[in-house]
């Protein structure tokens, strides 16, 4: 359903992202896994749009939807239409639970506006249809009258959530959702990121540097470094026997009972280290 | 989490009652300028121009509260009178400035790029001038009067308005719910409407607000300097500069009362403002 | 109780801060020993107190702040110092690394000026010696070119090579305790090992003892001799670190466990406490896990529960787990 | 990337002195009658020939453009004109009053400076109820206009206590000194409010920082963590603040000096201004703008080497 080919961003001389190339079946779970400056959100940002592409393609169903040519893409910035279709194909959430939703607005009013957007509903079927959605992400009439202060990072996430499922996406990308979140929580979010896969069908493109996660929640998984993607397949086989030495390094540093932690960076490239 | 703790106890305390009481006391000063402003003319005891040479000097009594002074003129009534005429100069000068200023802001912050530079690069040009002198010029052009020196000064608290709002609308632009919005596919116009005014909203409010004494503080310099308001309207920096040669003669009252109630009326709007910034903003003591 | 003190001892640590103008526990009970030489892990989520109680060891506290119980370092409680015993102490004795070194040093000074300040302005030491001495802990700490670093400022290191710097001036101070906050939580897996390989491997050839706040189990149990968990405000229970996944009694202990997605094993099923976690001034009256807590009854809501000791480890739960845990979905 | 800064902030410094000196020239064309009228110094029925000859000596009948730089380029040599009210040559003007200036700026100067950073570093680091009214007093100073405070100095020291004379300059050191002294108060009082406010809030922030806890953390002496880690941070944002301070003494330099009769370049500059003397009127506000835009850009600058994080930010 989503296919990326040759992606590339430059900033300046800088690569972030250099020749990416995957799918995402429809209904499917592709994690895509880093650590910082791999050029993983950069990734999962020009696939929603938020960022120019230097070069390749973006298609959902076929169709080119990130054309890499900036003029193009300002023309399509006019035409509203075109940009709420857009917004039925991919939804994001955001990391920081604090600054994702407008600290303004009550969560009931800004999931009703995310719905208006995109259905047009008399008040009594948008309202029905905000109580549906907040109740799939386990949110209650008390807490959709708040204001996002009055939520926890938890909470507030499933608003945002409630939000992004609003335009009835066809996938829903999420950007170290749960990285921000207690432990205790960040179980909750990737459960209930589950419940609403097998529920609705969204396919998830979940951006994470957290191995942990991704075994729990998605199918497929391709490792970044650097910006390029050094390892692709099923979870459990990159898991169990990884090929590439950086995605080896990666599994060796994840705590686990009878771990000793090691120096695995030799001093000379310590000293390339900005 | 320990730091924000931290700030909440080091902040939170010192925020009382007390300095609540502050604020409305220096908002009710604010409307009963504003009061004076609207309705003074209906309300003075005597006729604010109406000269009396066998009474000048005087001092405080039942008929002339305040005394009178140089030409025997009623010094309450004048200081009535005049409020309206220092309180709209700088009046226009905010609203000018902070809508300008506000509308830059945010489109220097939300298309960013080379239009943002062009926009912090020339109010940089024009913080370079100072007000004063820019004020000072623009009156030397078209002669004396506060119809020049209020477009000068609009021009000149440009900057000052804008640089605030950008940096503050170019941090909620890159917050995600901005983003999210986009991906919604929200109308660009719903999200400044809707979303980021109303944010950026209570900045402004505070911004004008303290913006308001200075520019009042400015056009009063002004009209002292002899540039602005003319003889024999009643504006209180004027009457300053008109009562100051009494002052050798032992008549200070003229430009006590009319520098006191610039003062006033300055410091007012300053706690009025840090108040607001404290209630709506939240920040530091 | 033995003759000699241990290096530690939280006993009964209590810290009231202001908030809103009046004061408001966040920490009501946590209790920690550390002997001489060993590691321990004080593992909570936001919220816990784990922070503050690890700044309560340096007497570190913010204004306003009322302390209950005490804090004893050999011995000597550290409330009871005076402010020149105090600094020698911070000096010589204790060192802390922060989670956030690029807020924790001064970004206006240099990098070598950062690591020599502690020597030089403390105890006297001359600015060449001192450079020399923390030249060669950088060495050690695996920054190999360490004169250039000294000459650079924060901004321009990464934050896994300011995390070592960081940890470089803590042994440059030559404590017996060091003193970890969230010392990996901002970096990568793959730098968090390199830093805990580093602090692991300063340990062993210095003999130093550790208290290492984190809200990571996993690496708790790996880099540390004993686990204290803390739960809004309270030190919940306390055990070996080899034990945590047999034999963790309190409910709270467990459902952190197994709320962690594993890496290693496929199919294991994720279990999620209900609720959020608290802060130490939203405690009810009973026990403060009771309302996220599966084996709730109503004595928790009412009482609060008191640490007991059991066999090798102390938990503060009215109903622990007596069995070992199978259900926890982390087999050892 | 400092090179880069240093070479901004000098491109941007010219880019200024050009607009304004524009923004100058250009100012006398926006009168709705004949620019000429504005040059013969406020007579209502200036004689034609007359104008005939300003037209020709500021080539106002030359393109627009051209008349500008043929100004400039005799503003850049010290030509300014002449003023036809003054009957003098307005450099010759400016030089007799440009003394008196610079007197009263740099007695204000320093005053705002040493009080304003003292009393606001003492407030921070005092606290308490020293801090609630170093904060009240600042406020307070700062509402005060030059021309009230310059009234209230006359009425206090000249008719209640004569301590000071309170008109003219003086003679020699010490006389100018003494009549400079409550002009250069009026002037220095506003700034000094909000150089000691943004001192104290610089001050507090660094004395609630992360990098001041880890100095107290490793037991350095309290004295050693104000001085290297508190005060050496925030000298950055004051020595910022500071050349805000002396930039608003310049420009507001002629309010004083018109309040107290000091004479000066700014009461020359209001004086031209009312009777129209549009020649004295523009080259005094350039040599303003000059000064104050030389001023904020050496701020920048040694701001940026203090702390070479500054120079990042502004070269992006």
């Amino acid at each position: 359903m989503l296919e990326v080919r040759n992606l590339r961003k430059e900033f300046g001389d800088f690569v972030a992202v250099d020749d990416v190339t995957f799918s995402l079946p429809q209904r499917g779970s592709l994690a895509i896994v880093g650590e910082s400056g791999s050029g993983k959100t950069t990734t999962a940002r020009m696939i929603a749009g938020l960022e120019t592409a230097s070069g390749g393609h973006i298609l959902v169903e076929g169709e080119e939807r990130g054309p890499g040519h900036k003029r193009q893409r300002q023309r399509q910035r006019l035409r509203s239409g075109e940009r709420r279709a857009r917004g039925r194909q991919i939804q994001m959430v955001f990391q920081d639970p604090y600054s994702s939703l407008d600290r303004r607005q009550r969560v009931g009013a800004a999931v009703a506006e995310a719905v208006a957007l995109h259905q047009r509903l008399p008040a009594d079927r948008l309202r029905a249809r905000v109580a549906e959605l907040l109740d799939m992400v386990g949110l209650d009439d008390r807490q959709a009258a708040a204001l996002p202060k009055a939520l926890s990072g938890g909470q507030r996430q499933r608003a945002a959530i409630a939000r992004a499922l609003a335009a009835e996406p066809q996938i829903l990308i999420l950007d170290e959702a749960v990285a921000a979140l207690d432990v205790s929580i960040q179980a909750q979010i990737l459960r209930l990121l589950a419940d609403i896969r097998a529920r609705t069908g969204t396919a998830l493109l979940f951006i994470t540097h957290d191995l942990g996660a991704v075994r729990h929640i998605s199918d497929d998984m391709l490792v970044m470094q650097a910006g390029k993607i050094v390892e692709h397949g099923p979870v459990a086989t990159v898991l169990a026997d990884p090929q590439h030495p950086y995605t080896r390094r990666l599994i060796a540093s994840v705590p686990k009972p009878g771990w000793i932690p090691r120096r695995r960076m030799d001093p000379a490239a310590a000293a390339r280290l900005p | 989490m320990t730091s924000a703790l931290f700030a909440r106890t080091a902040s939170k305390p010192r925020a009382g009652r007390p300095r609540d009481r502050v604020t409305l006391a220096a908002g009710c000063v604010v409307g009963l300028f504003v009061f004076l402003a609207v309705c003074g003319p209906l309300l003075v005891p005597h006729a604010p121009n109406a000269v009396d040479p066998l009474n000048v000097h005087a001092g405080p009594s039942a008929t002339h509260l305040l005394g009178t002074d140089d030409s025997g003129r009623d010094l309450l009534s004048r200081l009535i009178a005049g409020t309206r005429a220092s309180l709209a100069a700088p009046a226009v000068v905010i609203a000018v400035s902070t809508t300008l200023g506000t509308l830059l802001a945010l489109v220097a912050a939300w298309f960013g790029g080379w239009l943002d530079r062009f926009v912090s690069g020339a109010l940089d040009v024009v913080f370079g001038f100072p007000g004063l002198i820019m004020a000072v010029l623009v009156a030397a052009v078209f002669g004396a009067g506060l119809t020049a020196p209020v477009v000068a000064l609009s021009i000149a608290y440009l900057p000052l308005i804008t640089r605030v709002v950008r940096s503050a609308a170019i941090k909620e632009r890159n917050l995600p719910y901005v983003s999210a919005l986009q991906l919604l596919g929200a109308p660009t116009a719903r999200i400044w409407l809707r979303h980021l005014l109303p944010n950026l909203g209570p900045l402004v409010l505070v911004q004008a607000t303290i913006g308001f004494g200075y520019a009042l503080l400015d056009v009063a310099a002004i009209s002292f300097l002899g540039l602005g308001s003319q003889p024999p309207d009643p504006e209180w920096g004027l009457m300053v500069a008109n009562g100051a040669p009494s002052i050798l003669a032992g008549a200070p009252q003229q430009s006590l009362y009319a520098g006191l109630a610039i003062l006033l009326v300055v410091v007012a709007f300053n706690l009025l403002g840090t108040g607001l910034s404290r209630r709506l903003l939240g920040e530091q003591a | 109780m033995s003759a000699t003190p241990p290096l530690l001892r939280i006993d009964g640590l209590g810290i009231d801060l202001p908030l809103d103008g009046e004061p408001r526990p966040i920490v009501h009970r946590a209790d920690v020993v550390i002997p001489e030489g060993a590691a321990v892990a004080l593992v909570g989520e936001s919220g816990s107190g784990k922070s503050l109680t690890a700044r309560a060891v340096l007497g570190l506290l913010p204004a306003g702040a009322r302390l209950h119980g005490d804090v004893a370092f050999a011995g000597e409680s550290v409330a009871g110092m005076a402010p020149e015993r105090l600094r020698r102490f911070r000096a010589g004795e204790v060192a802390m690394v922060f989670q956030d070194p690029r807020a924790h040093i001064n970004p206006a000074r240099s990098v070598g000026d950062f690591l020599i300040e502690g020597l030089t302005l403390t105890r006297g030491v001359r600015a060449a010696d001192a450079v020399r001495k923390v030249t060669g802990i950088l060495r050690e700490v695996g920054i190999a070119d360490a004169e250039r670093r000294m000459r650079q400022r924060p901004h321009e290191l990464s934050g896994g090579l300011l995390q070592r710097v960081m940890i470089a001036a803590a042994l440059a101070a030559e404590p017996r305790l060091l003193l970890a906050d969230e010392p990996t939580t901002a970096l990568d897996v793959t730098t968090q090992e390199e830093v805990m390989a580093i602090i692991a491997e300063a340990r062993e050839a210095r003999g130093l003892a550790l208290l290492f706040i984190t809200h990571d189990l996993e690496l708790a149990a790996a880099v540390c001799d004993r686990i204290v968990v803390m739960y809004a405000g309270s030190t919940v229970e306390e055990l070996p670190a080899g034990h945590l996944r047999e034999r963790a009694a309190h409910p709270y202990t467990r459902a952190l466990l197994s709320s962690r997605p594993s890496v290693f094993e496929a199919g294991a099923d994720l279990r999620s406490i209900p609720g959020r976690p608290l802060s130490g001034f939203e405690v009810p009256d009973g026990c403060a896990f009771s309302d996220r807590c599966p084996r709730v009854r109503d004595r928790c809501r009412s009482e609060r529960p008191a640490p007991s000791a059991a066999g090798d480890s102390t938990a503060a739960c009215h109903f622990p787990y007596t069995a070992p845990a199978e259900e926890a979905g982390c087999h050892a | 990337m400092r090179l880069r800064f240093v070479l901004t902030r000098l491109s941007l410094l010219v880019v200024t002195v050009l607009v304004s000196s524009l923004a100058i020239y250009g100012a006398m064309f926006l009168t709705p009658g004949d620019p000429a009228t504005l040059l013969v110094g406020g007579s209502r029925d200036p004689d034609p020939a007359v104008l005939a000859q300003i037209h020709r000596e500021y080539h106002l009948d030359d393109p627009f453009i051209q008349g500008y730089l043929h100004w400039l380029g005799n503003c850049l040599q010290g030509d300014f004109g002449k003023s036809l009210v003054y009957r003098d040559s307005v450099a010759g003007l400016i030089g007799t009053r440009a003394a008196d200036t610079l007197a009263l700026v740099t007695y204000a100067a320093v005053i705002v400076l040493v009080t304003g950073t003292v009393i606001g570093t003492v407030a921070a680091l005092r606290g308490g109820r020293t801090e609630t009214l170093v904060t009240t007093l600042t406020a307070g100073a700062m509402a005060v206009p030059t021309f009230v405070m310059a009234v209230l100095l006359i009425w206090l020291f000249a008719v209640q206590l004569p301590w000071f004379p309170v008109y003219g300059s003086g003679e020699g050191f010490a006389g100018t000194l003494k009549h400079l002294t409550l002009p250069a108060v009026a002037l220095a009082l506003t700034w000094i409010g909000y150089v000691a406010q943004v001192t104290r809030t610089a001050v507090r922030a660094e004395l609630r920082s992360e990098h001041v806890e880890t100095a107290r953390s490793r037991g350095v002496p309290e004295h050693a963590v104000i001085r290297r880690h508190v005060l050496y941070n925030a000298s950055g944002p004051v020595l910022a603040v500071s050349g805000v301070g002396i930039a608003g003494v310049i420009a507001t330099a002629a309010v004083a000096e018109q309040a107290f009769g000091t004479g000066g370049l700014g009461s020359l500059m209001i004086e031209a201004a009312s009777k129209q003397d549009m020649a004295v009127v523009q080259a005094v506000s350039l040599i303003f703008v000059v000064v104050f835009v030389v001023i904020n850009t050496t701020v920048d600058l040694v701001s940026a080497a203090l702390d070479p994080r500054v120079a990042q930010k502004g070269a992006r």
